[in-house]
């Protein structure tokens, strides 16, 4: 793996609507492909206490993430009949209503495509070391807990 | 031996920081042990040892060559 | 059922990206969405026989597909906890390439949106009546037949 | 009695026209050998009949008032 270029996933801020348009644009050179599946994540607005979330703030060990997203990618390549694979995932600040995670796959036929996408972000949750600080509204916080 | 020890999310609210060099530990068991003597609270947090970027789940051997990182449970996406 | 608006699913030619970067937007005002699910079926350029497919020709009969459409949608919402749905599916020709399917699910939590989306793809294909013709590079053509 | 049948995708090859119209049939049975005598390419074809936008698997009783709908196997998507 050591000679293998480590693709960069985090992106400042929230994933804008445009990028994920741009993103499947460029895929329509791609005439293999039958089938895109793709995920987002979006901050909501949940309420603490009597507070809401106004924003999670997220950070990460990135050099351990992007090993581990390596690995997670080649595990899907080798497992799943994939034409690509995107991933991006926000650092810093990202508003409830905006998005913090967009995970993109492309297969010939749609069960690859579908299986490969709902597996990645299960193993993004699961295992990329990400941590999201909820902020409320009145500028107290807690820290996100995955289920 | 120093051991460097870099530490993320919810236990830098513990720490107080992101950084920390412990002396004279040659394993993460007795890393632990120091730890939690110098911050009680993280007595009761949760969180993984990452040797080298990957988790370690028994007691290791460390040198000061390592990257020790600190790792609250993860909360990404 | 007679009462409930029946919604248009069809559009003329290709789903274009911003037109899916326009409906993820639309969503930043919902703020209890955590996670959208979206499946994209693309015309791919098989070869039939030595011949390239150019191009997917769709055809409806469609009053009977946006009343069957409308069984799907209902079915969605009462077995998932769905925030949102939406399908769009191109009538008239669509070239290798460009997009012909757009279905989006939105939920709180991610299981919701992830499988109501994988259960409307199947039922779409299974129980829609549309038909798409195959348009080869030299101006013949074969029905297309789903797996 | 006259029904009124439309028809799509490939069975519109066989039958040269996307509406037919066929005398004096009583029920879905007497439709499917009516259409088999008249293209008997549909013999071989496969399709389903929907009366009123709902596809009907046993004999249906058909009335001129029925939709009825010759429905070659669907390849949406």
């Amino acid at each position: 793996m050591a000679d293998k270029k480590i693709k960069n996933i985090f992106m400042q801020g929230p994933i804008p609507a445009g990028f994920i348009a741009d993103s499947i644009q460029k895929h329509s050179t791609k005439t293999d492909i039958g089938a895109h599946s793709i995920f987002l994540g979006q901050v909501r607005d949940d309420i603490i206490g009597d507070k809401k979330v106004a924003a999670i703030d997220y950070t990460t060990y990135e050099e351990m993430a992007l090993e581990k997203m390596q690995e997670i990618r080649e595990d899907m390549f080798s497992k799943y009949a994939l034409t690509c694979m995107h991933v991006y995932h926000s650092l810093g600040k990202v508003a409830a209503g905006e998005l913090s995670l967009f995970v993109f796959t492309s297969s010939k036929h749609r069960k690859m495509a579908i299986e490969a996408c709902e597996e990645t972000v299960e193993r993004i949750k699961a295992e990329l070391p990400v941590w999201g600080k909820e902020l409320l509204e009145d500028e107290s916080y807690q820290w996100k807990e995955n289920k | 031996m120093q051991i460097n020890v870099i530490i993320f999310g919810q236990i830098v609210d513990i720490t107080g920081t992101s950084a920390i060099a412990v002396e004279d530990v040659t394993d993460t068991n007795q890393l632990v042990e120091r730890l939690a003597t110098a911050y009680p609270a993280l007595k009761s947090a949760k969180y993984a040892i990452a040797v080298d970027k990957k988790i370690v789940k028994e007691n290791t051997v460390l040198s000061n060559n390592n990257t020790i990182a600190l790792l609250p449970p993860f909360s990404g996406g």
